[in-house]
């Protein structure tokens, strides 16, 4: 069964329609790439999964429950975790405090263990520490984990919404062009990287613009157009419809 | 020389030392891009060149005249044109107002003409050109800010990363429009991820690393050097 | 010996009650001047320390804090405002520390405050009865009642329902309105559906002078009648003749003559004596008077002393000059002040006062009557 | 002198509890709370009827006080959990003029603008009034160290962490998998309890409440002493409140000593020094005296 | 207490002539917030500064009406200019809470100025009181008709000029990112003064039209900030057209709240109106979800 199912998806911004009755599965223990021309409705989907936004019409089931239009951190809990397409970290908490602030489980969050600190918290917040530095080591970010997060450089911050994605113990990933002004030589090893979670059984939805990254990692590919899916299969096959080399790749483009 | 950095030691606030002393020129008419790891001071540096960043020492001359000190639309007024890499749109005021605000400088006539052929170029901007900017999807606030730096006739473009969030296609055509632009005689400054793409299109290249220059050199040589693609372009 | 003898002022300088609080002031320490230059109290001199009490309490509360503990002043005069009295009496009677004041509420007197309280103004209860009857006499039968939010606007509505009740008109209409508006037209608009033969405006300043002009332009045409504290004889600056003429005030008044008054008068020289001023100058009189009767200016004698120096058969005077020349010669002294015969009933307040009503005509009050 | 200047003090420490009350809905949440005069009056009305009228002991009465406010806190905080910054400052504002207003009207219930007055206070009349001062002190002192250790820790623990990041971005909070509307509520709740506290405490010192007392000048002079302390930090609300009870009590005794100026002018130049003092510290440091720091370093 | 319908519509007259004199400031709130993003509460602090210098202008020199109103108009915004930028520009960085926190101490210290220049004392401009028109048992007040007349056309000029001109662009291009509007050649710190001077401006304006319908003092700003603040809210902060409508709601909402709870409970009804308007509309009638 997939573990994202998304149906007859629509979404209008006034006279816009962003998404057209998109569909949409997503296969546990896939990284499944999600490409389509600038302004498809690749992000509005997401919004709208993710609970950041309220579909019009349509269904997202996650693990064969029905999570249409529930909020999004009910959505995040159920293990269903986006990032951004435009960097949004906490501008004045640090690299590691928004690394920290996605760690699930914390029972500090609560008044009362705030307040008297028992070992279960402390050894938490230990753990989530060394997962954090973890994170932020296999992105370059390990010096600049005291630095505020409006303190970063464009690629940066990129990096941090991989990596607070990551801390949050996802079974589905929702990447939003995670390595858009990554340069490329990270950017490959974050695609090896993501491979490696995805051997140890996380799912992942990409949607990407760099095609040697969704080349190398994507499989399947789907294709948006106009708010809805126009093709699906895997890399080679996508990239060699006619329709998709028309409305997205371009002529240099290598594959 | 058109752009001469000296030694050019900048950064924000208590960072004070982000770029150590760079030295860069640009001739007249020419194309450079800029490559180098995430945080390695590329960004800084074109926001120190546009004036956005007060440097601790070093120059920035353009045509001879000094610019460090100036203000950020002084620079514009001598013909500096900048796409930065964030925050590079204004996303309550509507698509075609953005394009307004890049030709800001310019005479009203220039700005309508300009703004209508715009249009024609990038349908897309034509057919939101009354949405708020803040409405656009990634790519599209890429191309609006794009837009806005052609309102004027710059004698230098600064472009941090301008094809970042582009689709293959748009991204492609992009660089066909700034090589356009480059053979209209504009010389440009470019930071690209894409990096091949970049310096193939451009004359020079250049290579960040921590706030230095690490290398420069004609752009094919540096794109066919096997050590630069390995730890920069990811090739 | 040498030491002067502190008492406290604490009007309200900013805030609400601004536009009393100064003369008030001044009023005091042109009392206080007039007991120095008469020799002071037993030789000691007279100093009066003051504080703004912002009208709040909690500003009044801590310029009271400062006044008894720094200042160590033997008496505490000129508060303005029911809740900031009410907030520093009890600092006032633990510290055994006299409190005079204007303000009106009646719950004020029946604080525990043994005998530390000396309310000058008329309990509201009886300053609206007295103007209840008067109204009535004067042939009124609907009477709108106009209070701001204070602490008797229900107090004063409960009166006047019963007295107007009782002589044959009534009460036409009853609004409790917000103090600082800046907009009273609806009020307004009640007033003249009410058909009413009479306004009372049971506010203060800022809000009566507005009150009057939107009754102005409304065309009310009834009687306009006020308390003297609402509409002193500054309105004549902020409001023109056309619009002043006729209104109606009342308030506790000495003798028509008084000497008391009229020195006080020529004192403000061009402005005029509102109310409260002329009760303050009795606060700070009495206090003074009490002190030198004593023979001790201390807070205990000031409070066991002051109705010696104004109730009873002894001389009357008028003013703390001659009041002190005459307890220095050993006399029995009974003070008439400025703004009455101040005569206190067991709980502090005053006593068997007359009230003054007057009328504007041409930018100026004219004596109605004295009853 | 020595009494008044323990009164000060006193004063200084309901301030201080207000500031950190505040602190915990503004400065950690980020909802800007202009009512907070509303939540102090809350408090100190509840444990003032419930002390007078059915006799409560003064403990139970404080408690219930902050559990009224509390309540209130989390009622307004759900009604208003939508709204944002200024919107949400016009809002509360409007609820602290409400309770005024309540308490003023409903005079079967407050007394209205009579005020309540003999609020009993912990040996009151039985120990001398310097006493009572001293007792004072000692519990207001002992209510802001408590309440200090414990929002403290709340706001250094990840809960805190979570409120900042709701501070500045909710979106990105709920993203996270932050009930957001529960952690607001919680913030405001504790907060207003701690007001609420607050109030209650103040009623009993002064013996005596009227809704006069609680005018926004009150809100106005919390929040300068929160800003002046350093927004977020809970030792900057203590440092603001001392601060600002300082300057008002100080311009007393300068503006005493100025020639020449009639006493009008002299109260003007008194408030205005505030005014200008406050305005000239922020000028110099924005951040306020004590900056929040960064609380989690990752190589301490 | 309503009878018939001309009891409605002499109400909402009401709340329109008390609108229009709480427009002028609501609006000039919204102009600076419009490009500085920040609350400035010190409007009330400049509409009593307008209000004494159209009175000193008035009453001690005998000025008419028409000429102080533009003097009320200019000195009060040169008082908010002067204001932003000894004080309210070197906070802005630390963010617009502060900088709204320091504008409240500036309105308590423009107060004390006034204080102590002029005293407690109420003032009344140098004008003859006019009786109102009377339509059909309707009153309407000729000179509180004049001034919501000075209101609409200030408030349509300044949208005018805000909504179709370059420099309307330029400021709502600085409020949303000052620092691409300086690369793109304007000067953002000049915007903000000319945003800040004509706010001011209009407060002081407002500040004036209170006082010729009622009486000055130096709480004149201070007692209307609220329902000011609240009008600018309800419309849309940073909505010129919004901060008219604003004012309109809330000045109606306060004649009718009048009528139907009892006048004490005025401003508390006037708030449940403001929470209904903003549970609906939590960004105000006319703001822009952001
Ligand atoms: N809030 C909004 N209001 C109006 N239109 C919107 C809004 N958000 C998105 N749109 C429009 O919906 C369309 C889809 O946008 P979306 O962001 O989903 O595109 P995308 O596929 O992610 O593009 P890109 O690759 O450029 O990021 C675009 O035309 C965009 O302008
Ligand atoms: N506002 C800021 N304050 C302090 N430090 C900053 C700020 N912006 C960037 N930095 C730091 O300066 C360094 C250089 O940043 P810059 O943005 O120039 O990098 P870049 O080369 O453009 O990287 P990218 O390719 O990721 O955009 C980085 O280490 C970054 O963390
Ligand atoms: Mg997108
Ligand atoms: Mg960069």
């Amino acid at each position: 069964m997939p573990l994202l199912q998304v149906h007859g998806l629509s979404r209008r911004f006034g006279g816009v329609v962003a998404l057209d009755g998109l569909e949409l599965e997503v296969r546990p223990g896939t990284v499944t790439g999600l490409i389509g021309p600038n302004g498809a409705g690749k992000s509005t989907a997401f919004q709208c999964i993710s609970g950041v936004i309220p579909p019009d019409a349509g269904q997202v089931l996650f693990d064969g429950k029905d999570i249409t239009g529930l909020r999004p951190d009910r959505i995040t809990g159920a293990g269903l975790v986006r990032s951004f397409q435009i960097a949004r970290g906490i501008p004045r908490l640090t690299v590691l405090e928004n690394l920290l602030l996605y760690g699930p489980a914390q029972p500090g969050e609560g008044v009362a263990a705030a307040i008297l600190r028992p070992a279960a918290m402390r050894a938490r917040e230990e753990a989530l520490r060394e997962r954090a530095k973890a994170v932020a080591a296999r992105l370059n970010l390990t010096a600049v984990l005291d630095n505020q997060a409006a303190a970063l450089s464009g690629g940066q911050k990129k990096l941090m919404e991989i990596g607070r994605a990551l801390m949050a113990e996802p079974r589905l990933l929702l990447l939003d062009e995670p390595v858009a002004g990554v340069n490329p030589s990270l950017a490959a090893e974050i695609a090896t990287h993501i491979g490696t979670l995805r051997d140890e059984g996380l799912t992942v939805l990409i949607v990407e613009h760099h095609m040697d990254f969704v080349a190398s990692l994507c499989d399947p590919v789907i294709v948006m157009a106009e708010g809805r899916r126009l093709v699906e299969g895997s890399f080679a096959d996508v990239a060699a419809d006619a329709r998709v080399q028309e409305a997205y790749m371009g002529g240099r483009v290598h594959a | 020389m058109l752009l001469e950095v000296e030694s050019l030691v900048g950064g924000y606030g208590a960072a004070d030392e982000i770029l150590k002393g760079i030295t860069v020129a640009l001739p007249e008419r020419r194309m450079a891009a800029i490559v180098g790891p995430n945080g390695a001071g590329k960004s800084t540096l074109l926001k120190a060149i546009a004036g956005m960043l007060r440097a601790k020492s070093g120059s920035v001359r353009l045509g001879g005249e000094l610019l460090t000190g100036l203000p950020p639309r002084g620079i514009a007024a001598r013909g500096v044109a900048f796409v930065p890499q964030e925050a590079n749109i204004f996303p309550s005021l509507s698509v075609r107002e953005n394009l307004e605000m890049g030709g800001y400088l310019e005479p009203r006539a220039t700005v309508a003409q300009r703004v209508e052929a715009l249009f024609t170029r990038f349908p897309m901007l034509a057919e939101k050109r009354r949405r708020a900017a803040r409405t656009l999807s990634g790519g599209q606030r890429q191309i609006l800010a794009m837009g806005m730096a052609l309102m004027v006739a710059p004698k230098l473009l600064l472009l941090d990363e301008p094809s970042a969030g582009l689709s293959p296609k748009a991204a492609e055509s992009l660089f066909d429009d700034i090589a356009a632009i480059h053979a209209e005689g504009t010389a440009i400054l470019m930071v690209e991820q894409n990096a091949l793409e970049a310096l193939a299109i451009a004359e020079d290249g250049i290579v960040l690393v921590d706030g230095r220059v690490a290398r420069t050199g004609p752009a094919a040589s540096l794109a066919a050097d096997p050590e630069v693609r390995r730890l920069f372009l990811g090739g | 010996q040498t030491q002067p003898v502190v008492f406290g002022a604490l009007p309200p300088l900013t805030g609400a009650g601004g536009p009393y609080g100064p003369a008030m002031l001044r009023a005091m320490q042109g009392v206080v001047e007039a007991a120095n230059a008469a020799g002071g109290i037993k030789g000691r001199q007279v100093r009066l320390a003051f504080e703004d009490d912002q009208t709040n309490p909690d500003a009044g509360v801590r310029g009271a804090r400062k006044l008894i503990d720094v200042d160590r002043v033997q008496a505490l005069m000129g508060t303005w405002a029911s809740s900031v009295t009410t907030a520093v009496a009890p600092l006032c009677w633990e510290n055994r520390v006299p409190l005079f004041t204007v303000s009106g509420a009646d719950s004020i007197t029946l604080l525990p405050h043994q005998g530390h309280i000396f309310r000058t103004q008329p309990n509201s209860r009886l300053q609206i009865e007295t103007a209840s009857k008067w109204l009535l006499g004067k042939g009124a039968k609907r009477v709108f009642h106009m209070a701001a939010q204070s602490p008797f606007a229900q107090s004063s509505q409960d009166v006047m329902t019963q007295t107007l009740g009782a002589g044959g008109g009534a009460v036409s209409g009853y609004i409790v309105y917000e103090r600082d508006k800046t907009a009273f037209r609806s009020e307004v608009d009640q007033i003249m559906r009410s058909r009413s033969d009479t306004v009372m405006l049971n506010g203060y300043l800022p809000d009566v002078t507005i009150l009057l002009r939107e009754l102005y332009r409304a065309g009310f045409d009834g009687r306009r009648f006020t308390f003297a504290y609402a509409a002193p004889a500054s309105v004549f600056g902020t409001l023109p003749n056309e619009v002043t003429n006729g209104l109606t005030t009342f308030q506790p008044s000495p003798d028509l003559n008084s000497p008391a008054f009229t020195r006080l008068k020529a004192a403000f020289g061009s402005t005029e004596v509102d109310p409260y001023s002329a009760q303050v100058h009795d606060h700070a009189t009495m206090a003074i008077l009490a002190a030198a009767q004593g023979g001790e200016a201390t807070g205990t004698v000031i409070r066991d002393n002051v109705r010696k120096i104004c109730q009873g058969d002894g001389e009357k005077v008028d003013n703390v000059t001659d009041g002190l020349r005459l307890i220095a010669a050993g006399r029995a002294v009974n003070f008439e002040g400025a703004s009455g015969p101040c005569e206190f009933d067991e709980r502090g307040d005053i006593r068997g006062t007359k009230f003054r009503y007057e009328v504007a005509e041409g930018g100026a009050y004219r004596v109605l009557e004295l009853v | 002198m020595e009494a008044y200047l323990v009164a000060m003090l006193v004063f200084a420490g309901f301030y201080a509890l207000m500031a950190l009350g505040l602190n915990v809905i503004w400065g950690l949440a980020g909802m800007v709370n202009l009512g907070l005069v509303g939540f102090f009056a809350v408090g100190a009305y509840a444990s003032a009827l419930l002390t007078t009228k059915l006799l409560w002991p003064m403990p139970l009465g404080w408690a219930a006080g902050a559990l009224m406010a509390a309540a209130a806190g989390a009622v307004m905080a759900l009604i208003v959990a939508r709204l944002r910054g200024d919107y949400l400052a016009i809002v509360t504002l409007g609820f602290a003029e409400v309770i005024r207003l309540v308490a003023s009207n409903e005079i079967w219930l407050t007394n209205g603008t009579d005020g309540i007055s003999g609020i009993p206070g912990p040996w009151r009349g039985d120990v001398s009034p310097q006493g009572f001062n001293l007792i004072y002190l000692g519990i207001v002192w002992t209510a802001v160290a408590v309440v200090f250790v414990l929002l403290a820790r709340l706001s250094h623990s990840p809960f805190g962490r979570v409120l900042r990041a709701i501070r500045e971005d909710e979106d990105i909070a709920a993203v996270a998998g932050k009930p957001v509307l529960w952690f607001k509520v919680r913030a405001f709740t504790i907060g207003a309890a701690v007001l609420g506290g607050a109030g209650a405490l103040y009623a009993h010192y002064n013996a005596y409440i009227a809704p006069d007392g609680f005018a926004p000048l009150l809100t106005i002079y919390i929040v300068l002493a929160l800003t002046a302390g350093g927004v977020g930090a809970m030792r900057g609300a203590i440092i603001g409140a001392l601060f600002v009870i300082a300057l008002l009590e100080s311009t007393r005794f300068l503006s005493a000593i100025i020639p020449g100026v009639s006493p009008v002018q002299k109260a003007a130049l008194r408030e205005g020094a505030i005014a200008l003092s406050l305005i000239l510290l922020l000028r110099f440091r924005p951040q306020g005296l004590i900056p929040e720091k960064t609380r989690t370093k990752a190589f301490p | 207490m309503i009878q018939d319908w001309r009891d409605i519509v002499q109400i909402l007259l009401n709340g329109v002539m008390a609108g229009s004199v709480l427009m002028l400031p609501a609006i000039g709130f919204n102009c600076i917030f419009a490009v500085l993003r920040y609350p400035n509460f010190a409007i009330a602090g400049f509409a009593t500064t307008g209000a004494f210098a159209g009175w000193v202008a008035n009453a001690v020199y005998g000025w008419p009406i028409g000429l102080a109103l533009p003097l009320a108009f200019l000195v009060a915004g040169l008082v908010s200019l002067l204001a932003e930028e000894a004080a309210f520009r070197p906070l802005r960085p630390a963010g617009p809470l502060t900088v709204a926190i320091a504008s409240v101490a500036m309105t308590i210290l423009l107060e004390n100025i006034i204080r102590f220049s002029f005293g407690n004392d109420l003032r009344g401009y140098d004008l003859p009181i006019l009786r109102d028109w009377r339509f059909d048992g309707i009153r309407v007040n000729p000179q509180q008709l004049q001034n919501t007349g000075y209101a609409i056309v200030a408030a349509g000029g300044l949208f005018l000029l805000l909504g179709f001109s370059r420099l309307g662009r330029a400021m709502r291009a600085v409020a949303d990112n000052p620092v691409l509007a300086d690369i793109k050649g304007v000067d953002p710190n000049r915007i903000a003064r000319v945003a800040v001077f004509l706010g001011g401006g209009l407060a002081g304006c407002g500040g004036m039209l209170i006082g010729i319908d009622t009486s000055i003092d130096p709480l004149t700003g201070f007692r209307v900030v609220l329902s000011v603040f609240a009008a600018a809210v309800v419309g849309g902060l940073g909505s010129i057209p919004g901060a008219a409508l604003g004012a309109m709601v809330v000045g109606v909402g306060e004649e009718l709240a009048g009528v139907v709870l009892s006048p004490a409970y005025r401003t508390v009804t006037a708030f449940l109106a403001i929470l209904l308007v903003l549970m609906f509309r939590p960004q105000g009638i006319l703001g822009a979800r952001n």
